[in-house]
């Protein structure tokens, strides 16, 4: 049980202390450092506190459920291999964060640095201990993206935003593609549990999945690790303070992709295409990065494309899966991880102390600091493959395995050519780094005179050398059981010893290390000159760079492309759109219906009335007239559309519908009067437009006309069909029959609405006091256009009269007609139960009472008199109604149960009393409330414009006297 | 036979009615002036409103009474709001 | 009682439109004389030129006389109407100094004219008190003057004046 | 007594407090009535989070298998308009709420003095999401909609602007005439079967003749259009970045809700009309819906890559979530099973939520001249003579290094949407994903088609988003102004809850899935509430 | 047709009279409507619809309800109240507004006297 | 006469939709207001014509509800005709402000560019 908190505390460690150090302020630098490294080393404690365990080949288990459905649960899976690689972490972790103390300036604030690197460390950390392939994925995606954060870390550069940005980008791709391979590799395996899925290999490899789970997985992994063709990004990392090269490139992050490859070569290797594709893109990584790493005149990228060519190697070995290719390559893992760490502080201490990275500038740096030339030195000479150096031991097992392993293709048969090569090219460029930066004449026009570092600047270093050295010379004493047992965990138990030794005797592999190194330092003597003046590349190659293809593409995929997409494929025009939408009723209407829209076989037929069907006559000339006027004679558009809309009441009445009849006549009245009122805002337009002549927006019109006319002719015949049908049963019938029992009305539509479906009233006010407000809203900013803000031509034409004139017969009637129409609207709100009425028709005819006012005088008369204050109606409308239908609660019945009963009032008989009548009267509120609201506001803006023109005139007034 | 007498009356009255909306609405169509249309639009609602009053005394039911009644009353708010546009260019100042 | 039933012909004249719509029972009357009260109230808010009606005497007069006129009128126009085709009929503008005043019995006189076919009224001007009036058939324009001038006039001057 | 009618509540609460606020004083009682408003919203947090409870376990009233039910004015089902609360709808309110209080808190800054009777408008927003999440009646679910639609309306336009009101009117004609299809579609539906009660179609619909059933279904997709044009799908959604570009700040934060609500009709009705019960209409319009997801989808990833503001991109973010969820529920109505509903459920709250904080960074963001006075300075059009209605902002602002504030509630957002872990987004898109791969009565490309789009799609708003992001954080040297406490509050609220979701994603999970399996198994839903009995019918004295 | 029947023919040959009289006046106010030449003369035509056109109908009307519900049923009379009372408010401004139009243009319609507001003072300055 | 209603119900809505396709706020009004009478109609249509019998109950008594019009297509067009005035009256105020805003009744707000 210990042991289990003890591993979950070792995920937690990094991530806590991360957050820890957000809350640090910016200056607490000592602090910060001493906290990130006691982290690391708390966690390198853990680690070995492990070490019993994982030396007996036990596999170490912890288990957080998380999502268990998704079989997503924070497993944590502990072998060799993962020890291993956990310790290269922390350790080279800890290195790194004591380097960094020392190389990040004052400026930097070292509390977030240290926050993101621990957050990364624990991330990557997470990918190597995690039980679970899902939540493998999940500490995957997390490396991106603090990597992410990581390279940007000096944002204020360009190249660190790019460089971040693409390393995101790739790997964050490369993620998702890994997610879903994940994904069907747990549903071949059946499980997502990193062990059952080890021990799947066969299942896996046989599933019908197999080529693009295969294809994503690499896809991942390549990414990560930097494999050609997704090698690009590592260099534009480079951007990144140099402490986060060195972990990131040496032991983690790029590390990631081989460690995926490792651990999942017994499950996904042994095909002949994971062969191809590993060893193929291994091998082409390899010499690519090596030929590119030899001309890169910017120190870190030389170790950048070393990296890369390094991770070929791996990746080269992963490829091939054999049980030795296998041990080489996590020997190799940890032997890169230490010699290329060193390499990269080194390379920092240069850039720290001299201010430049450019080889073409630096030289004869020995003499100034040969302490740190001679670390470089030794490092240097371990990348390079020297014998006694740990890079020889990793990289002699690779040229052994090339010469030794066998599986008959044509690319196993090339493999010692591309060891020999990469290796070769690997001395050349080593060399290269060592005859440059530290012999050579000294430099004198550096930005900083070299020295020196600070002491615990190179104390990491000092560590990382000393350990090539050890390993290299004393490989069975050091990593040898530990990496056997990590090759075990991967390889399998039953896996023989396998010694590392110094010697061999003279076999093939001491041979080709010994041409390599013979033909590299060839390569480097016969070229030095030309590299240091010649461009940044190799001949032709430097031309075509990833990442330029890189930029390139993303460019145009997520820029350029898109945007022409959307230009084809969207509009920002309205007409489009409503075109759009109607065709897409159309079609899904047609696709419902084509072939199936079948008549009633007897049709359900009246005789045609001729009144009626002449007045259909009007009506439907009077709609195609105001389509056919709106653009030019727009009042007469609208005196067209009350033609039309008055038709329509007519049907309404005639089919037996009064209230309807009532309400639209009703609504009818406040929408023109509405439209009217808008209509004085709207532009003049006496003349036709030109445009409207040509050709393109006739043909614009034709194709409407016939959208228009298919859509009228398909909603004419679903209609028709409709009507013809045999009567069914349906709700109706049911509210008919009861109706005046159940709800104690005759009139049903009323019942209905203020009972039945009363909820869909209480809605409806709600819609209108929305539309009342936001009408106030709106016009309470209503700015108008220039031309309009004039007075309407009709007031200044030379002898207009004025409207007292104009009005004074006229408004007396109207006056007259204000308590009439009170009357009236309280007529139709007491028959609403029975006869056709209610609330709404009542309110509306309230609201028309004040309008008339409103127009037969004007808006100062009327608001001098008589104040209204359609917002506090429309507010206690709704209450009333929303306090009416919880009423029914006191009597334990739901929202809006009506109660009807008679009451007997002396002398007066039987009246009727229903809450129904309550609930109308708050809905008659709002009605009048709102619509008086939306009428005035419009009203008013005229009052506005008015006053705002005689401000106008008073200030030129007072311009001119002055 | 009043029923019969009725009917006729009252089935002339619905066509002539109709027939006199109808002309309304050649006008309403016509113009030529915009006043010609307002004024056109008031005949149509008197000829419509009528025809509410025929129709309910076919039918023997005085449900449409309610939509005369709002014709007469509300119809005229139409016209002059139309007429006062027509007159001052803005309906309420 | 004015501050209650501010214009109580007025209301009086509201509960009978109200009776007339509904039925007449004690109910209905209740609610409607509340309902005329609040409809007074509210005209009375808008502060109207209150007309003072002299003499009852005269209206049933003036109501009679004037339903004859537009029986008269009605046969008149339809008559030519029908008859257009024959082209005598012209039209006229006719101008009417009128000597009333008073804004009710004025529109009251424009209800007359309006509801009698074959007068429109056009406009009147109040500077000068003078009517504007389009006439259907320009032979009667006299006719008009004689109707409007000498019988409808004194009659409303009797009534509001 | 109470815990009957808390059905009722989310839609009773915000429609009093919005009619009480139009007694207030819009400009002396602002404060007050924003603590009405948080009282209310908080209020119908507490009883959606009890409702869920209660749909998870049951209700007391009448329990269908954790289905309530709310018969208003005490009618009959179908006769009557029924309330129907089932674990979905649960799960909307409290999203719905979850989003509105930080929005809420967010207007205080600044937004609710851009023009009269915001909170009022505000609560009328929520009271029609709550509305059409809980009505049981198709032409209810209108009205609802009309709610929701005229308070998006005047919350689209607070503050005016001509950006503001050249959106709001291609929003206002576009939605018209989506009502109108809306209005034809429930009309059709209710002339072949004579019913506007959802479940009482869900029984009647396999019983439809052959003649009628061609009708029937022309209603449905006239219906479905309308909700697509809600949903933002596919080619119906031009309007819709413009328009959720143009809102105020903590509108658009709300507007990541208005599109779901499309979704949830289409999701409801399609699950309950041709679920395995629909007999000859079973599956109708999967294939569309699948196709119209994907490419929504497609569109908003082309829209989050070509956007050049935040806002944009947030707004076809939303686009590609509510495509996600449309092409699922495609998918579950193929028979799909309920597996992969779950994921696209959980997900839509992730989504939902993360596409509110979105929207409330955008203003903090890209301030970058000057605080929030000269913002609203700009936006506002001091046109009027009555208009001094700016008074002064609160220079509460916060010390804290705002940058990097922003910076981590940004980074979770881009997290959150683009589906990368840990954050919902991921989880959402994994269950999904499983379910989509364990799936076999689909059809495989199909189904393969949708999962890697979802996989591009995360993608391309991580690229998309990134741009962004460095642009704002790295690229510009201006120093961001200050931040209020009231503007970031909110931002940090909501990414919390949605660190929560993910934490919590079992037992959402779970619950989610109960959902899409309650979705599947109509029978419950369709006979329950026949089942409900009326009150009047219960008691010993009969009606009155 | 049952409430037809009910109605006694004493009163049904006045309704029916009244009937055909209130629609044949509509119809023939309409038919001049349409065939008028000028506005002014089509200023007339509606008004026989509204006076006698609507009281032939609503009298019939009223007397046919009257018998067939056994009560005074007097509401129509209300129609006809409010049809008189706003009739001259639309036709005197549409005319107004017509008279107004046709002197900004000068039309030729208006006989001289008639262009400008007779005995027209000083145009009030307009604000 | 259900002839004459679907050609009519026909008209109006392509008069309103080809009004709706056009470019200037002012048509895209008028084409809402037409549409919504054809939808209108086409809702009440849904419950089949009934002349002459409207959904009125006599006081009491057992009435056969065949010989009724339907009352509920009615009560829906009732709501509908509330609910798209309030939105036509909204729309309209929306396009009256963006002319003042923008400059222009184009529905987009500025002028088609050729």
């Amino acid at each position: 049980m210990a042991e289990h908190n003890l591993f979950l505390l070792l995920a937690c460690l990094p991530f806590a202390t991360s957050l820890i150090l957000l809350t640090l302020p910016q200056g607490a630098r000592g602090a910060s450092s001493w906290l990130s490294a006691l982290s690391m080393a708390g966690g390198l404690a853990v680690l070995f506190a492990f070490l019993p365990e994982i030396q007996a080949g036990n596999v170490l288990r912890a288990r957080l459920e998380w999502v268990p459905s998704l079989g997503m649960n924070m497993a944590l899976r502990m072998d060799g291999f993962a020890w291993l690689f956990a310790t290269l972490v922390l350790s080279i972790g800890l290195l790194v964060v004591i380097y960094a103390r020392y190389y990040m300036g004052r400026n930097d604030s070292l509390p977030r640095f240290y926050a993101l690197l621990l957050a990364f460390t624990g991330a990557m950390q997470g990918i190597l201990i995690s039980g679970n392939v899902l939540v493998m994925v999940v500490f995957w995606e997390l490396t991106s993206f603090m990597s992410f954060l990581l390279i940007g870390f000096w944002h204020q550069g360009a190249a660190a935003r790019d460089g971040a940005r693409t390393a995101l980008i790739i790997t964050a791709l490369g993620g998702l593609c890994l997610l879903v391979a994940m994904l069907m590799l747990g549903h071949a395996a059946g499980s997502y549990d990193l062990g059952m899925i080890l021990r799947a290999g066969e299942k896996i490899r046989a599933h019908s999945l197999y080529g693009p789970m295969l294809a994503l997985f690499l896809m991942g992994a390549f990414t990560k690790s930097a494999q050609f063709p997704f090698h690009f990004w590592l260099p534009g990392a480079m951007a990144a303070p140099t402490p986060v090269s060195a972990f990131l490139h040496s032991a983690t992050m790029v590390k990631a992709g081989v460690f995926l490859l490792v651990r999942f070569a017994p499950v996904l290797g042994g095909t002949e295409a994971w062969f191809f594709a590993v060893t193929g893109a291994g091998c082409v990584t390899l010499v690519l990065g090596a030929v590119v790493a030899l001309y890169r005149h910017d120190l870190k990228g030389l170790l950048a494309y070393s990296t890369i060519s390094h991770l070929g190697l791996i990746t080269a070995l992963a490829g091939i899966g054999g049980r030795v290719a296998l041990l080489a390559a996590i020997f190799h893992i940890c032997n890169h991880a230490v010699f290329k760490a060193s390499l990269f502080m080194a390379a920092g201490i240069i850039d720290h102390e001299t201010g430049t990275r450019d080889m073409r500038r630096l030289s004869g740096l020995f003499r100034p600091m040969p302490y740190t030339a001679t670390l470089a030195i030794v490092a240097a000479a371990a990348m390079a493959g020297v014998p006694l150096l740990n890079g020889f031991l990793s990289k002699e097992m690779f040229f052994a395995e090339a010469v030794d392993w066998h599986n008959g293709t044509w690319l196993d048969d090339a493999l010692p050519y591309f060891a020999i090569v990469g290796s070769s090219l690997s001395v050349a460029y080593s060399l290269r780094f060592i005859a440059t930066v530290f012999f050579g004449p000294q430099a004198t026009d550096l930005p900083k005179p070299p020295h020196e570092p600070p002491a615990w600047m190179r104390r990491p270093v000092e560590l990382l050398v000393l350990i090539c050295l050890l390993v290299g010379i004393f490989p069975a004493l050091t990593l040898g059981p530990i990496i056997n047992t990590a090759a075990r965990s991967v390889a399998g138990a039953d896996m023989p010893y396998y010694k590392i030794a110094v010697w061999h005797g003279v076999n093939a592999p001491l041979m080709m290390s010994l041409a390599a190194l013979g033909v590299g330092t060839l390569i480097y003597a016969l070229s030095a000159k030309s590299i240091s003046d010649g461009p940044e590349g190799p001949f032709l190659l430097h031309r075509i760079r990833g990442q330029r293809v890189y930029d390139w593409l993303l460019f145009r995929l997520t820029w350029r492309l898109p945007r022409l997409a959307l230009r084809w494929l969207s509009t920002e025009a309205l007409q489009p759109q409503l075109r759009l939408l109607v065709l897409t009723a159309i079609a899904v209407a047609c696709g419902a219906l084509w072939g199936a829209l079948s008549f009633a076989s007897d049709l359900r037929l009246h005789a045609p009335n001729p009144g009626f069907g002449l007045l259909w006559l009007v009506g439907a000339a009077c709609a195609i007239g105001a389509a056919w006027q709106a653009k030019y004679h727009r009042f007469a558009a609208l005196v067209l559309l009350g033609g039309a809309g008055v038709v329509t009441c007519l049907t309404f009445a005639w089919f037996s519908s009064p209230d309807l009849a009532l309400t639209q006549l009703l609504v009818e009245v406040a929408t023109t009067v509405l439209l009217l009122l808008g209509l004085r805002w709207l532009p003049k337009r006496r003349s036709e437009i030109a445009e409207d002549k040509l050709l393109p927006a006739k043909v614009r019109r034709a194709r409407d006309l016939v959208i228009a006319v298919i859509g009228g002719l398909g909603i004419a015949s679903i209609a028709f069909a409709m009507m013809t049908r045999p009567l069914i049963s349906n709700l109706g019938d049911w509210f008919l029959g009861n109706a005046y029992y159940e709800g104690g009305g005759t009139n049903v539509v009323n019942v209905i609405l203020v009972d039945f479906r009363a909820f869909d009233t209480f809605g409806e006010i709600a819609v209108l006091a929305i539309v009342g407000l936001t009408v106030y809203a709106l016009l309470r900013r209503f700015r108008p256009a220039p031309e309009s803000v004039e007075a309407p031509d009709q007031q200044t034409l030379a002898d207009s009269p004025s409207l007292d004139d104009y009005l004074y017969v006229p408004s007396v009637v109207m006056v007259w007609m204000f308590p009439v129409l009170i009357m009236v609207a309280g007529y139709f709100f007491f028959r609403g139960h029975d006869l056709p009425g209610g609330g709404f028709a009542a309110g509306v005819t309230l609201a028309i009472a004040f309008l008339v006012q409103y127009i037969g005088t004007n808006v100062r008369w009327v608001e001098s008199r008589i104040t209204v204050l359609p917002i506090r109606w429309m507010g206690i409308g709704l209450l009333v109604s929303v306090a009416t239908g919880m009423g029914a609660w006191l009597f334990g019945y739901p929202f809006l149960t009506a109660h009807a009963r008679y009451v007997h009032i002396p002398l007066v008989g039987e009246v009727p009393a229903a809450t129904a009548l309550l609930f109308d009267i708050g809905v008659f509120a709002t009605v009048v409330g709102a619509v008086v609201l939306m009428l005035v506001a419009i009203a008013h803006q005229s009052l506005r414009a008015s006053r705002r023109r005689e401000m106008d005139e008073a200030a030129a007034a007072r311009k001119e006297v002055a | 036979m009043s029923a019969t007498i009725l009917t006729i009356a009252l089935g002339y009255a619905q066509v002539a009615l109709a027939l006199a909306g109808c002309l309304a609405g050649t006008r309403l169509l016509r113009g030529p002036r915009a006043q010609d249309r307002v004024l056109a639009l008031d005949a149509l609602y008197v000829s419509i409103m009528l025809l509410f009053l025929v129709t309910g005394m076919q039918l023997g039911t005085a449900f449409f009474f309610e939509a005369a009644t709002v014709i007469a009353i509300m119809g005229f708010v139409t016209s002059v709001a139309l007429a006062k546009f027509l007159f001052r260019g803005e309906v309420i100042e | 009682m004015t501050r209650l039933v501010p214009h109580p012909v007025l209301s009086a004249s509201l509960v009978l439109l109200w009776l007339m719509l509904t039925r007449f029972s004690l109910g209905y009357l209740i609610l409607g004389t509340a309902l005329s009260l609040v409809a007074g109230w509210a005209y009375s808010a808008l502060h109207p030129a209150k007309p003072r009606v002299r003499r009852w005497r005269v209206i049933p007069r003036l109501v009679a006389t004037l339903l004859w006129d537009i029986i008269l009128s009605n046969i008149n126009v339809a008559r030519l109407l029908l008859t257009e085709g024959r082209g005598t009929r012209r039209s006229a503008f006719m101008q009417v100094p009128l000597k009333i005043t008073d804004e009710n019995a004025l529109a009251v006189l424009a209800i007359i004219l309006t509801a009698t076919p074959g007068t429109a009224w056009l406009e009147y001007v109040a500077d000068t008190g003078t009517l504007v009036l389009h006439i259907f058939d320009a032979t009667q324009a006299d006719h008009y003057r004689d109707v409007i001038g000498k019988t409808y006039e004194p009659m409303l001057m009797e009534i509001f004046e | 007594m109470i815990s009957e009618h808390m059905i009722i509540a989310p839609i009773l609460i915000p429609f009093v407090t919005g009619a009480l606020m139009l007694l207030y004083d819009d400009r002396q009682q602002r404060e007050a009535k924003f603590w009405l408003s948080i009282v209310s919203t908080a209020a119908q947090l507490l009883i959606a989070v009890e409702l869920v409870v209660r749909a998870k376990t049951g209700g007391d009233i009448s329990d269908a298998e954790g289905i309530s039910f709310y018969l208003l004015g005490d009618w009959a089902a179908p006769y009557g308009i029924v309330l129907v609360l089932d674990r979905l709808a649960a799960m909307m309110l409290v999203l719905t709420a979850l989003l509105a209080i930080p929005s809420l808190v967010y207007a205080h800054a600044a937004w609710d003095r851009q023009g009269p009777h915001y909170y009022s408008l505000f609560q009328f927003l929520l009271m029609g999401l709550n509305g059409a999440f809980l009505t049981g009646d198709v032409f209810n679910l209108f009205v609802f909609f009309e709610i929701l639609l005229a308070a998006s309306y005047g919350l689209l336009l607070h503050g005016s602007g001509q950006l503001r009101v050249r959106a709001g009117m291609h929003y206002i004609a576009i939605n018209l005439a989506a009502s109108l299809l809306f209005l034809i579609g429930v009309s059709l539906i209710y002339g072949v079967t004579g019913t506007l009660n959802m479940a009482h179609l869900a029984n009647l619909i396999a019983q439809v003749s052959v003649e009628d059933r061609p009708l029937l279904h022309a209603g449905v997709a006239i219906l479905a259009v309308a909700f697509l044009v809600k949903a933002g799908s596919w080619p119906l959604s031009f309007w819709l970045p413009t328009a959720y570009m143009a809102a105020a700040a903590p509108v658009g934060a709300m507007f990541a809700i208005m599109t779901k609500v499309g979704v949830y009709a289409i999701l409801r009705l399609s699950m309950l009309l041709f679920g395995e019960t629909g007999g000859a209409s079973t599956g109708f319009g999967a294939s569309v819906l699948i196709v119209l997801g994907m490419a929504t989808v497609l569109f908003g990833l082309l829209g989050v890559l070509s956007s050049q503001g935040l806002g944009r991109m947030a707004a076809h973010s939303v686009l590609i979530s509510s495509g996600t969820v449309l092409g699922i529920t495609g998918f579950a109505l193929a028979g799909g099973g309920p597996a992969m509903l779950s994921g696209a459920l959980y997900y839509l709250i992730g989504s939902v939520l993360a596409a509110g904080a979105l929207f409330l960074l955008i203003e903090p963001m890209n301030r970058e001249d000057g605080g929030i006075a000269a913002m609203l300075a700009l936006t506002a059009d001091a046109y009027g003579l009555d208009d001094t209605d700016l008074d002064e902002v609160p220079d509460a602002g916060l010390d804290i290094p705002a940058m990097t504030v922003l910076s981590i509630c940004f980074a979770l957002c881009v997290l959150m949407l683009a589906g990368l872990p840990p954050l919902p987004g991921f989880i959402g898109k994994l269950a999904m994903v499983q379910a989509l791969i364990a799936q076999t009565a689909l059809p495989a490309g199909l189904a393969w088609a949708f999962i890697v789009l979802l996989i591009v799609s995360g993608f391309a708003t991580l690229i998309g988003m990134a741009r962004i992001g460095i642009q704002t954080f790295w690229a510009s040297d201006i120093a961001l102004p200050r931040v209020l406490a009231l503007e970031i509050t909110p931002v940090i609220g909501l990414l919390v809850i949605l660190a929560l979701t993910s934490l919590k994603a079992e037992a959402m999970l779970r619950y989610t899935t109960g959902t899409a399996r309650a979705l599947h198994d109509t029978e419950a839903y369709a006979y329950g509430v026949f089942a409900t009995p009326r009150v009047a019918d219960r008691s010993e004295d009969p009606a009155p | 047709m049952s409430p037809l029947q009910a109605v006694p023919l004493f009163i049904a040959i006045p309704v029916a009279i009244m009937v055909v009289l209130g629609s044949t006046l509509t119809l023939i106010g309409a038919l001049g409507f349409a065939r008028l030449t000028s506005f002014y003369d089509r200023l007339h035509a509606p008004t026989l619809a509204t006076s006698w056109g609507t009281g032939g109908i609503i009298i019939a009307s009223a007397l046919m309800f009257s018998v067939i519900e056994g009560r005074a049923v007097i509401h129509e009379f209300v129609i006809g109240l409010c049809i008189v009372v706003t009739t001259p408010v639309t036709l005197m401004m549409l005319a107004r507004a017509a008279l107004q139009r046709d002197r900004a243009e000068r039309s030729p319609v208006l006989p001289e006297d008639m262009q400008l507001r007779p005995q027209h003072p000083e145009p009030p300055a307009q604000g | 006469m259900e002839i004459i209603l679907s050609a009519a119900i026909g008209i109006l809505s392509a008069s309103g939709i080809w009004l709706v396709l056009r470019p200037r706020s002012f048509q895209v009004v008028i084409g809402l207001c037409l549409l919504s009478y054809a939808v209108n109609l086409f809702i009440f249509s849904m419950g089949r014509l009934t002349p002459g019998a409207p959904p009125i109950m006599p006081k009491g008594g057992f009435i056969d509800p065949t010989l009724y019009a339907d009352p509920l297509p009615q009560a829906l067009v009732l709501t509908a005709i509330v609910i798209s005035f309030a939105t036509t009256a909204l729309f309209l105020v929306v396009m009256i402000v963006s002319r003042g805003l923008t400059g222009t009744d184009h529905v987009d707000g500025k002028e088609r560019s050729q």
